[in-house]
């Protein structure tokens, strides 16, 4: 491995979840998105390095950060707490270092392979009573192949079970080399209609759709993973699209899970001093996801609903 | 059609609930009508905060009416005494029976009336006097009553004849209440019954007592040599044993009587009239003669109990009433089919019932530190059989199942795990945590039985036998194992070891001088100049306390005397002693329970690190932020909160103090010994003494203010203190050796209850389990209730009068503990599963 | 004078007439119950607020 | 004085009123000005039926009489009572009488498990 792919940036690294991909799991967020969707939940795994992000709500206006910024890309505003003007950032971090109250924060971590090995490994006894392993997510884990490559090919020396959480848009050949060391892909199916695919992520949904059918064909096991956002992808039409597709996979396909839209996101957004470029309004109810459950059961071994 | 109609939906509204993870609700919709009565009939007992609820009264019948012939033989032998005056008690106290109850049996004259225990302490009877709103109408002539009898008992308590006989260093020290707790007195107490001898029944007993006392008597008339001396107190005792088991047969009459009457009398309904025979026959049978059925066993173990408690305190409820209980549920239900499995829940399900009433003053220390209860009543369930195999048993998971439909805070449950428990078993277990009861707290028994045999010498086969003795330490219910009295009086105050070590012994809060000079620390010239004042003021501490409850426990059968007990204990009935009586053959049980504790690991890891490896502050700087309790070093104070290695993230470097901490308290745990010249390991615990001793606490280096609730105690870690979640908590905790390092560890952990539903929940938990026994720890318990719930109650406490939470050892209703520790249990972590 | 044995809720005891059990419905907030006091058969039983002549 | 005549001082300080404390009365009376309402009075935690220690004064410290002595130093505070009479010690600081609903543990300090001092609070 080159010695530059051997470090990667990492959001987080969350231990103990049961959300993503059987049993326990470490999963490991990284930086950085192809994707823009509009109703994103994680807008602090959004760029592809690391970056200073305030916590408005921390903030107790002493002042300390101005006095430290070498290039006054801090401002404290009164009401609305520190902002930072990414044009004059050169994330130093002296601001997080002289904020004592956790209102500056550093999202994204350069990650050497080793030390987030070291990290997954931590659990080694969890996963094998439980059948977990590590999950790469982000983020846009795709974003960092090489990388996620080298984490996934150690811990599998390890003997820890590897997951792959992601958009699917990415060149083949990146996906490719990825795979050969993941036990299950999460793949993230948001919109069968390539044009309104566009109009809420940025991108075309033709990449992905090949990627998912190539990784069926190549046998590794997969799940999708289906947001349902009111007015954006909720349409029957939609999930007969994709529950078609899907159906037609063949036997890698181990089944769907449904991720009906909430707000909490807002309040991420809000903390951060962000504006919520998708105010979706009230969560959806047991009653407006169960057709859609129906649907894909039809085509699909098994539903679930929620992570 | 119509009825078939109204079950569906109750049926799908208990679905509703259960998805909406409303357990209260659901168990009020499942369980049975009898039981509904009987829980919703629950005078609560538990003080909520410290106040006891409006309605409860202290009884001033059952201290009037022993008095009376307590004085009438006055200069008898102590247990002779003792024996009149609760016989007299027995036969006279007014007895009741609930509408639809089927277990006998109450300590006080009415339901809503707590007992105390006047010939303990005399300082607790003063603060019955001054209690606000349980002295009984007609206030007056109440307090009257009140006032003449704790100016008889005064001076006459064992604690003011002990406090006569103690160092009187040691006695205004311990008495200060900075350094720990404790009664050493078997007056507040708890002790382990051996129900293989006890069902024997009371006549049995009476048999071999009256052997015994014939055999003496007729070496009294022989030789006359200086052997025969001591049989002359023998005699005494044993009598005194027949006058109280005779007793206990007519208390049990007595309530047949009633029974009988009612049936008689006053019931028209054909079956509660049967009902009422069957209670008549059941009282009738025992506790004179061995149950045969489970209705006769559940009876006699509930007047065992009742007695015990008219006898003395029992603030904890040692017992194991799956093993004891089960094989009569077996016979009723599987073999003989004479009760059906609704019918048999409904006497488990009042059994809890019988128990959660029970009320006993509790002396306003203990009312903060079991917040919400009355004591801590850990029963424990499962384990194996003294030959090793698995004890659980159909009456194990009638409990578990009874418990999620009477939803009582006390008793709880600690479950024995051991790697050959059924699936069906942890299943159960697994539902009672999701239940949200925050029990049971499950405890790993092959590490337990290992630390027992290593710090007593218990036989294995004894040590199997274990019970809770109280929250937390595994005791054999043998004729050798069991232990009379709560020896675990010495539970130390831990945060105090390292506040002396940083203050030259001295206690600014009691202003006075506690611990040993060990110097000004800023002489000190490095850390192990600390850790060495630290080790002086923990063995100064233990020393303390270890040496007030030795002494009072030898003295126990001089200046309390336990005729009941001893009636129930073998060996003192074997040997004509007292139970409480250290030299008939008890191998000691004793332990030092260890409140804030971790708060020494986490203190002397910032010391060290930023006074003696960084330099980053100098101790001088340290010791007046102490002083100043951290007000105007805000800023420093967050660098040591945040910055500082705290226990509980896996991290070595604080984590390897922890374990040298322990190895030295263990390596003096050995040092001091018991009046069974056995060892005295520490157990770190903390009950809600986190919350109690927030005052008595002055600010510490790992950030703590006076003031601030102290962390929750045992081995876990401090409220949002361990940011690398449960596993490294558990990896941490793993770093000892629960059979060598201690007695035991709690641990708290609170999981997400949304992540544990359904069959993957189950799962999760049971590979939690697996890690945890992997691990090697000997505890560990949940509470999995969300903030949003809680966060809910405590805006609405009446529409959440049924939310238990884990307190800490035991649990309690969540509106019934302070504002201070419900926003504390809020504070723990929620360990993060997804 | 009117003593306990003239009272309805007195049951005298099988083995001493001269005892007995004062037997009474009592109904608290919470639960409904009868109780049993010890009393001797010919107590004062007239300023007993319970008493009803048999 | 040795270390044990020293201590045994402040014991039976501690241990007085038992057994010579009479009948309601005594129990009863709470004089206007008193140790149970002075700031520097911390009541005892192990037991609160109304014992205390001074923060200030050390035992051998006598309050309640016309000419009061003060000791400063020494190992031991002084235990006095919630109802001693402390009209006459210079020390005595009147405390903030808080939250008295008795809803809360220990603020103010142990207070609301003395039912004589109720009318105080009122």
């Amino acid at each position: 491995m080159h010695p530059e792919t051997a470090f990667g940036v990492v959001n987080d690294i969350q231990r103990m979840c049961t959300c993503d991909g059987p049993g326990f799991r470490t999963v490991v967020f990284l930086k950085g998105c192809y994707l823009n969707c509009r109703w994103c939940h994680n807008p602090e795994g959004k760029r592809r390095y690391p970056e200073v992000i305030p916590f408005v709500g921390n903030c107790v206006r002493c002042g300390e950060c101005l006095s430290v910024c070498p290039t006054a890309a801090v401002a404290v505003d009164d009401e609305l707490g520190p902002r930072i003007d990414r044009s004059l950032c050169s994330t130093c971090l002296q601001c997080v270092r002289a904020c004592t109250h956790d209102a500056l924060v550093l999202w994204g971590r350069i990650m050497s392979v080793e030390q987030v090995v070291a990290e997954v490994e931590q659990d080694k006894t969890l996963y094998v009573n439980s059948g977990g392993g590590v999950t790469i997510s982000g983020g846009e884990p795709m974003a960092q192949p090489d990388f996620v490559r080298a984490v996934m090919e150690a811990c599998r020396k390890q003997g820890i079970g590897t997951a792959l959480d992601t958009c699917g848009h990415a060149p083949w050949e990146d996906m490719e080399q990825v795979l050969r060391f993941t036990d299950l892909v999460m793949f993230d199916i948001k919109q069968m209609d390539t044009h309104e695919h566009r109009q809420y992520s940025g991108v075309g949904n033709e990449l992905i759709l090949e990627n998912a059918r190539r990784i069926a064909a190549l046998g590794v096991p997969i799940r999708f993973r289906i947001p349902i956002i009111p007015g954006s992808n909720d349409s029957r039409r939609n999930w007969e699209r994709a529950a078609g597709f899907i159906g037609r996979l063949g036997n890698a396909v181990l089944g769907v899970d449904l991720l009906p839209y909430h707000p909490f996101a807002g309040g991420k957004y809000q903390a951060f001093g962000m504006d919520y470029p998708y105010p979706g309004g009230e969560g959806l109810s047991d009653d407006d996801v169960a057709p859609v459950i129906d649907l894909f059961l039809e085509h699909v071994p098994e539903v679930t609903v929620g992570g | 059609m119509g009825q078939s109609t109204a079950r569906t939906e109750k049926e799908s509204s208990v679905e509703e609930l259960k998805n909406r993870r409303e357990w209260w609700f659901v168990a009020e919709k499942t369980r049975s009508k009898r039981l509904d009565y009987l829980r919703k009939g629950v005078w609560k007992k538990g003080a909520i905060g410290g106040n006891y609820a409006p309605g409860i009264k202290i009884d001033l019948t059952f201290p009037q009416l022993f008095i009376d012939k307590w004085q009438e033989h006055e200069g008898e032998a102590i247990m002779l005494q003792k024996a009149h005056a609760l016989a007299h008690v027995l036969d006279n106290i007014p007895i009741f029976i609930t509408d639809n109850s089927q277990i006998m049996g109450y300590i006080g004259s009415a339901p809503h009336n707590i007992v105390w225990h006047w010939q303990g302490i005399s300082m607790v009877n003063e603060e019955i006097y001054n209690e606000e709103g349980i002295i009984p109408e007609p206030e007056e002539e109440s307090l009257e009553i009140l006032a003449n009898l704790n100016d008889y008992w005064g001076g006459r308590t064992a604690v003011d004849k002990l406090a006569r006989v103690l160092d009187p260093e040691d006695a205004v020290k311990f008495m200060s209440g900075a350094i720990g707790w404790g009664t050493p007195t078997s007056a507040a107490t708890y002790s382990t019954k051996d129900f293989d001898y006890i069902f024997k029944g009371f006549e049995a007993i009476l048999a071999e007592v009256e052997e015994r006392m014939e055999e003496t008597e007729e070496k009294l008339q022989g030789n006359p040599s200086p052997e025969i001396l001591p049989l002359y107190d023998k005699l005494p005792r044993w009598e005194a044993m027949q006058i109280v088991l005779e007793a206990g047969i007519r208390y049990a009459e007595r309530y047949a009587r009633l029974a009988r009457t009612l049936a008689e009398h006053f019931e028209s309904d054909p079956e509660r009239r049967e009902e009422l025979l069957r209670i008549a026959e059941t009282c009738e049978r025992v506790p004179a003669k061995p149950p045969r059925n489970l209705q006769e066993s559940l009876q006699f173990d509930h007047f065992v109990q009742v007695l015990s408690r008219y006898e003395t305190f029992e603030g904890a409820w040692p017992h194991r009433p799956d093993y004891i209980h089960g094989p009569y549920y077996d016979k009723d239900v599987n073999q003989d089919k004479r009760l059906s499995k609704e019918e048999a829940l409904d006497l488990v399900g009042e059994h809890l019932i019988r128990t959660h009433e029970v009320g006993i003053f509790a002396p306003k220390w203990a009312r903060e530190g079991l917040q919400g209860i009355t004591g801590t009543w850990v029963w424990t369930m499962g384990g194996v059989k003294p030959d090793g195999s698995d004890a659980c048993n159909d009456m194990t998971v009638a409990y578990m199942q009874a418990a999620r439909l009477v939803r009582v805070s006390n008793p709880t449950f600690g479950f024995r795990w051991h790697p050959k428990v059924k699936d069906e078993v942890m299943r159960e277990c697994f539902e009672c945590i999701r239940h949200g009861l925050g029990y049971p707290s499950m405890r790993n028994d092959p590490v337990l039985v290992a630390n027992t045999v290593h710090w007593y010498g218990h036989p294995v086969e004894e040590a199997r036998t274990w019970v809770h003795q109280a929250c937390m330490s595994p005791c054999p219910t043998t004729k050798y194992g069991c232990q009379p009295m709560r020896m675990a009086s010495a539970t130390a105050n831990c945060a105090k070891m390292i506040e002396y070590a940083l203050h030259d012994g001295y206690d600014p809060v009691v202003n006075m001088q506690m611990g040993p000079k060990t110097g000004d620390p800023r002489e000190f010239k490095d850390f192990e100049d600390l850790f060495g004042a630290w080790v002086k003021q923990m063995e100064w501490l233990r020393n303390i306390l270890v040496r007030t409850v030795n002494l009072g426990r030898v003295k126990d059968p001089e200046f309390f005397g336990r005729p009941f007990l001893s009636a129930i204990y073998e060996r003192a009935v074997e040997t004509g002693t007292d139970a409480c009586d250290p030299s008939n053959g008890d191998r000691g049980n004793a332990w030092v329970t260890g409140f804030t504790w971790v708060e020494n690991a986490d203190s002397l890891a910032a010391i060290k690190k930023f006074v003696y490896d960084e330099k980053k502050y100098t101790m001088d700087e340290v010791l007046d932020a102490l002083n100043a309790n951290w007000v105007g070093y805000e800023e420093m104070r967050l660098d040591f909160v945040k910055n500082a290695p705290k226990w509980g993230n896996d991290d070595d470097y604080v984590d390897d103090l922890m374990v040298r901490c322990l190895r030295e308290v263990s390596r003096h745990s050995k040092e001091n010994r018991c009046p069974s010249n056995n060892t005295w390991p520490l157990l770190p615990e903390n009950v809600s003494g986190n919350i109690h001793y927030a005052n008595l606490v002055g600010a510490l280096p790992n950030g703590r203010r006076l003031g601030d609730a102290l962390y929750d105690g045992g081995i876990s870690p401090g409220p949002g203190l361990d940011k690398k979640g449960p596993t490294a908590v558990l990896k941490s905790c793993g770093k000892f050796d629960h059979v060598t390092d201690g007695r035991a560890f709690l641990l708290n952990q609170r999981l997400s209850p949304t992540q544990l539903s359904g069959e993957k929940g189950y799962q999760l938990w049971k590979a939690y389990m697996k890690t945890w026994a992997d691990l090697g720890l000997d505890h560990v318990q949940f509470n999995m209730v969300d903030d949003a719930t809680l966060r809910a109650a405590q805006k609405d406490p009446e529409k959440y009068q049924e939310v238990i939470v884990r307190v800490a050892g035991y649990s309690a209703h969540f509106v019934d503990i302070s504002r201070k520790t419900q926003d504390n249990i809020i504070q723990r972590t929620v360990q993060g599963l997804g | 004078m009117a003593t306990c044995k003239d009272c309805k809720g007195f049951f005298a005891r099988e083995d001493d007439q001269d005892r007995g059990d004062c037997v009474m419905r009592v109904t608290d907030p919470r639960q409904a119950y009868y109780k049993a006091v010890p009393v001797e058969a010919d107590k004062d039983a007239s300023k007993c607020s319970s008493f009803r002549k048999r | 004085m040795s270390r044990r005549d020293k201590w045994k001082s402040a014991r039976d300080a501690m241990m007085a009123p038992l057994g010579k404390t009479k009948g309601v009365k005594t129990r009863e009376s709470v004089p206007e000005v008193c140790c149970g309402k002075c700031e520097m009075w911390f009541e005892n935690a192990y037991s609160s039926e109304g014992r205390g220690t001074c923060r200030v004064l050390k035992m051998g410290s006598e309050i309640h009489s016309d000419k009061p002595t003060y000791v400063l130093e020494g190992d031991a505070g002084l235990i006095s009572y919630f109802n001693m009479d402390a009209s006459h010690c210079s020390y005595f600081s009147k405390m903030e009488l808080i939250d008295t609903d008795g809803t809360e543990c220990s603020d103010p300090l142990f207070r609301r498990a003395l039912r004589q001092m109720k009318k105080f609070n009122e």
